[in-house]
């Protein structure tokens, strides 16, 4: 089990493979369930250049931490990452990495689903958008669709 | 006494203060109105306390951190 | 949209990586859901050295393309994914992989979910597990519980 | 007329025919009894008509291809 907070791009499916092959887990699960949250050169019908990731540092950590450890009460997980990126954010560059690993497959989806909708409504992130009439921060988060 | 009040993304843009000491308070209600001069609150502020959710008439103690947010949007 | 069938390992997160590279999407989606099956040494207290995956060809094809079309009806997917193996599997290689990408994350998400719940029911496979009282055919798949 | 019939998987083991042809049924039920010397079915056998899942009084037409296999198990 593992979370961290990234000051600079990452590969996710590179953390993703690293981590696994270090989980020593190989053959004890068969389920792998992973999300990734990217950054859109567009929203509200407006393009946006470029976001910064702001955060409470000494919280967020605690509240991933803490997220994993209630997800590893609510289901079966045999390992779980989350990866959060914060500072000055390009297009395209992923955000947020979600992955966790199960013997079956319902453990995994599930608990994978219910991380980043629990993280993207408890973990203390801000984003602010750079559009082309200046710096906007987001007020809400979307509730997904 | 000491507490430690910090502000977080658009409240801090708007507040003007990043992070700052209150030598008194018994909430963190209180601590905001020490910390801003009886700023208005917006709304929809979260309150923290010692890195976890509380609510504005949540008591504080001296050492304590108090920290004002927006709704949280990252993920 | 592509699905195929696989004859020899593939590497999950490598596929996924080249897909998306190709699909010149990056920077409109903004949610990539995956899933991956892969196989365990052990099932029903039992040790699994080997499994055999067979299916019915053209029927294969045929179902992972119209659950990928109906994927596409339900959910405003922006790019979908689908691999399954067949032939002979040894521990830990995965299976399936199921990706989905969309601009928001509830569509990714519930696709990929059921998505691998419909392949798991409709698709022609069949699995043939080697174990130390030799070889068995599985009867019917899990809850995924 | 000319059916071709096929069986998959733990089945195609039982039954011990991969594939065989069949010169006359109106439905795949009869394809089975044609092909398997009316062997008896398993409870949860199923059946697909060129490649679509279909039931057992299913009609049949020349040159159709008709399948019988256990459940399926992929994924």
């Amino acid at each position: 089990m593992t979370s961290h907070i990234s000051a600079t791009a990452f590969d996710p499916w590179h953390a993703i493979n690293d981590h696994q092959q270090q989980s020593g887990l190989d053959s004890q699960f068969g389920a792998t369930a992973t999300f990734i949250g990217s950054m859109r050169d567009f929203n509200d019908n407006t393009d946006v250049s470029q976001m910064v990731l702001e955060h409470y540092p000494e919280m967020t950590s605690r509240y991933l931490d803490k997220l994993e450890l209630e997800a590893r009460e609510r289901w079966p997980l045999l390992d779980c990452l989350i990866i959060h990126r914060v500072g000055e954010i390009n297009p395209a560059d992923p955000i947020v990495l979600i992955a966790c690993w199960s013997a079956h497959r319902r453990a995994a989806l599930d608990a994978c689903s219910w991380l980043i909708e629990e993280l993207k409504h408890r973990a203390p992130f801000w984003k602010k958008e750079t559009r082309q009439d200046g710096e906007r921060w987001l007020e809400h988060n979307t509730d997904g669709s | 006494m000491s507490i430690q009040v910090k502000f977080f993304a658009s409240l801090r843009d708007k507040i003007g203060i990043s992070d700052t000491t209150v030598d008194s308070a018994t909430t963190a209600g209180e601590a905001w109105d020490i910390a801003t001069d009886k700023a208005e609150r917006p709304v929809n502020v979260l309150v923290a306390i010692n890195l976890d959710y509380a609510q504005f008439d949540s008591p504080i103690n001296d050492g304590d951190e108090v920290a004002f947010f927006p709704p949280v949007t990252g993920g």
